[in-house]
């Protein structure tokens, strides 16, 4: 079975800087992968390189089959990354936010996005999907900037679920957290596997991502020192 | 003769020249640079050289 | 696209009308200009209505570019990966950002206009002229913010944008300013002769920079 | 499952034959001199000619008097700015943003003809401003063609700021091509708008001084001359800074190499 994600070498130079000095590293459906590593290691880097965000300067890379270097933008519509800040604006409602950041996914047909989303299944979707991750109802007329840390990430993440991308990479996200909302967004995680999704996870929380993960691997200096074997 | 015009003529060569000769200057000072590392890297091949 | 543009639009204008920093700010400033060009030219209403078309277009172009670094600013939580991260179609991002500002700036310009004519004492020569100068401020205000949206993508990536942002967008606006200020004279009454040339540069104008920004913001927003 | 984690070296592209391969070809390029130094030594001397027949062997005029002499520069560092080096911009943007024809060469070209004419337009305005004081009285007046001149000159300085915002070869191309573009765009705009502007506004009677006097030979010959040194300059100056970019490239390139190791290096223990 090919990989879901293979890269091959892969160097990505930013303003002169390497941030990633030889990548190789794959990983298929399914599987949740820890990348450990200190600060400024890489990580980051690396699933912002699998998100088609930073360039491909060296090396050969493919997500889904589509070559990194001249499909980085339909690769942005196949994975969801949540950065560790969030990608919301700060005037807008939770709710018109996760609308913005969904309005547009590809998944949805015409004819929802043409209904702007005010009565149609995608808003109970969305409601429900706001209930699932613990979100009360005033939560989401709330304005981002007065939400907490936590409630920050949930809503963060209930793009995802509702465009139901089949690759996550998710940078930090038990950063800063209250336990509740660490075992909202896990038992999330955990959801996505199970329907055959693949998650990518930087962390430097090892334990509590460990306990979710399928295998670990350490980057630093820009490439990956040591993988251990698949734990299933 | 008006100085105006010997001034005119003046910062016409002087800007000229003064640009031919910093991109000639800039130029050599990168021909010595590049040619010191292909110099260093034929006398002392390291490791990427004998692969 | 154009749903696309319709959400950023919409989005843009919601914050707008949530924070008020156009409103409060930006016009403010507008305002202080055309009082502070009052001072500097003296108590003499004849110089100032003179002064007058141009006087309100370096008002209303100064202001477009206050407007275009909010615009900008607006995105600074989502940043340029967060911008992509949305899977919006470039052109589609590029008309909704200028539309905003532009309707902004149509806003701004109508009330620089009175602005002009209750403290300079302006007066339209009849009823067309008003329409011609509404006119005008609606194509300027669009070529103001298209070049502006497209600058202020260009610069994303730059340090010095701040700076840069102005020093792209005035030698570009200068067109527009002469184009308007022209149309504008003319139907308050300090000029005779055609403006119909005027309009062909100010229309022509709006629309080269439409096509180029359509055309340029993909390659400006990606990075390969 | 089975997956690969695996410790390899960085790839080919990066190893010391390539890289020095890089820098070998900057610096033949470099090395190539029979042209440029002919060039550079026929632009020499025909700067010479013209200093020395512009100042001292051709007769001054008889309406305007020795400001005439300064026609022998200022209509050909103009001419070496506004069509040879913009022009040549604009081309190589547009070739750069036609995929069919893209090639980083023409990046490097219109940066470095971009250069050059920024330096022959800020001369064109200053011998143009001396000669304004001279036949005018005034150091600059609102004419269209100084307007546009000016407005020119920040649109290009604009376009050279941005070529320095950073960004990957590719994306920095596009940026610069899509900024030349916008100035080439407005130049034809500018134009017809600051030519009606004063139309409208100026009788424009002293600013369109009568040129149409019987040229004695030796003035023709002295502003042929001038013409051929502006270019044959410009040629030069362009052709070094291309090679200067080349250079600089390669150099970079080097550096990335060693960049890539010290990235590896930072792993700890």
């Amino acid at each position: 079975m090919p990989y879901t994600i293979s890269l091959k070498n892969v160097v990505s130079v930013v303003g002169g800087f390497p941030l990633l000095a030889g990548i190789n590293f794959e990983a298929s459906f399914g599987e949740i992968v820890l990348i450990s590593g200190p600060n400024g290691a890489g990580k980051t880097s690396l699933l912002r390189l699998i998100a088609g965000l930073i360039p491909m300067t060296q090396g050969s890379g493919y997500v889904n089959g589509l070559n990194l270097q001249e499909n980085s933008q339909e690769i942005r519509t196949l994975v969801s990354y949540v950065g560790h800040r969030p990608n919301m604006y700060d005037d807008l409602t939770a709710l018109e936010n996760v609308i913005i950041s969904v309005g547009n996914s590809h998944s949805l047909s015409l004819k929802v996005k043409l209904s702007r989303v005010k009565t149609s299944k995608l808003k109970e979707e969305i409601i429900a999907a706001f209930a699932l991750m613990g979100l009360p109802d005033r939560v989401s007329s709330t304005k981002f900037s007065r939400l907490s840390e936590g409630q920050k990430r949930r809503v963060n993440f209930i793009p995802l679920l509702i465009k139901d991308t089949k690759i996550w990479l998710l940078d930090e996200p038990h950063a800063s957290i209250d336990a509740l909302s660490r075992e909202i967004i896990d038992s999330s995680i955990l959801r996505a596997q199970e329907r055959g999704a693949l998650i990518l996870i930087a962390s430097h929380e090892l334990e509590h991502v460990q306990a979710i993960a399928t295998r670990t691997l350490n980057i630093q200096g820009g490439y990956i020192t040591s993988g251990d074997q698949d734990v299933s | 003769m008006n100085f105006l015009i010997y001034l005119g003529y003046g910062i016409a060569i002087f800007a000229t020249v003064g640009y031919c000769l910093y991109l000639g200057l800039k130029r050599n000072k990168l021909v010595k640079e590049l040619s010191r590392i292909v110099k260093d890297s034929e006398s002392s091949p390291n490791e990427f050289t004998n692969r | 696209m154009f749903l696309d543009a319709w959400i950023v639009l919409k989005k843009d204008l919601l914050i707008e009308m949530r924070t008020r920093v156009v409103m409060v700010q930006v016009l403010p400033i507008a305002g202080a200009i055309l009082i502070i060009f009052g001072f500097a030219l003296g108590p003499d209403n004849q110089t100032l209505q003179k002064a007058a078309p141009g006087l309100i277009w370096i008002a209303i172009i100064l202001s477009c570019l206050i407007a275009v670094e909010r615009s900008l600013s607006i995105e600074y939580p989502l940043g340029r990966d967060g911008l992509r991260l949305l899977n919006l179609d470039p052109a589609g991002l590029f008309l909704g950002k200028a539309l905003a500002i532009s309707i902004e700036m149509i806003g701004i310009s109508f009330l620089v206009v009175f602005g002009s004519v209750t403290l300079y004492g302006s007066r339209f020569n009849h009823f067309t002229g008003l329409l011609m100068v509404v006119l005008t401020c609606i194509l300027g205000s669009l070529a103001l913010s298209f070049i502006g949206a497209l600058y202020g993508a260009m610069s994303l990536g730059s340090q010095i944008r701040e700076t840069l942002v102005p020093l792209l967008f005035l030698p570009v606006a200068a067109p527009v300013l002469l184009a308007s200020t022209e149309i504008t004279a003319k139907y308050l009454g300090m000029t005779t002769g055609s403006s119909l040339k005027w309009l062909g540069v100010l229309i022509a104008l709006t629309i080269s920079y439409f096509a180029i920004g359509f055309v340029g913001f993909e390659p400006l927003l990606e990075e390969r | 499952m089975t997956f690969h984690v695996t410790d390899g070296p960085v790839s080919n592209e990066n190893s010391d034959f390539y890289r020095l391969d890089k820098i070998n070809k900057a610096l033949a390029l470099a090395g190539r001199k029979m042209w440029r130094t002919l060039l550079g030594a026929v632009a020499v001397a025909s700067a010479l000619a013209t200093t020395v027949l512009g100042l001292y062997v051709t007769p001054k005029d008889e309406h305007l008097g020795n400001s005439v002499r300064l026609l022998y520069v200022h209509p050909p560092v103009a001419w070496a700015a506004l069509y040879l080096a913009f022009g040549l911009t604009t081309l190589c943007s547009i070739l750069y943003l036609i995929p069919k024809t893209r090639s980083p060469f023409f990046d490097k070209i219109a940066g470095a003809s971009a250069e050059s004419g920024i330096l022959f337009l800020s001369l064109t305005l200053i011998t143009g401003s001396i000669w304004g004081h001279m036949t005018w009285g005034v150091w600059w007046t609102w004419d269209a063609r100084l307007t546009l001149t000016a407005v020119l000159l920040v649109l290009y300085l604009g376009y050279l700021s941005v070529r320095k915002i950073s960004g990957t070869d590719h994306s920095k191309a596009i940026r610069n091509s899509i900024a030349a573009l916008i100035a080439a765009i407005d130049v034809p705009i500018v134009h017809f708008s600051v030519i009606w502007w004063n139309t409208l506004h100026q009788t424009a009677s002293i600013l369109t001084p009568n040129l149409q006097f019987k040229v004695p030979p030796s003035m023709g010959i002295t502003m042929g001359i001038g013409f051929l040194s502006a270019t044959f300059a410009w040629v030069w100056m362009v052709r070094v800074r291309y090679e200067i970019s080349v250079l600089e490239e390669a150099r970079e390139s080097e550096s990335l190499t060693t960049l890539i190791q010290n990235r590896r290096m930072e792993r700890v223990g």
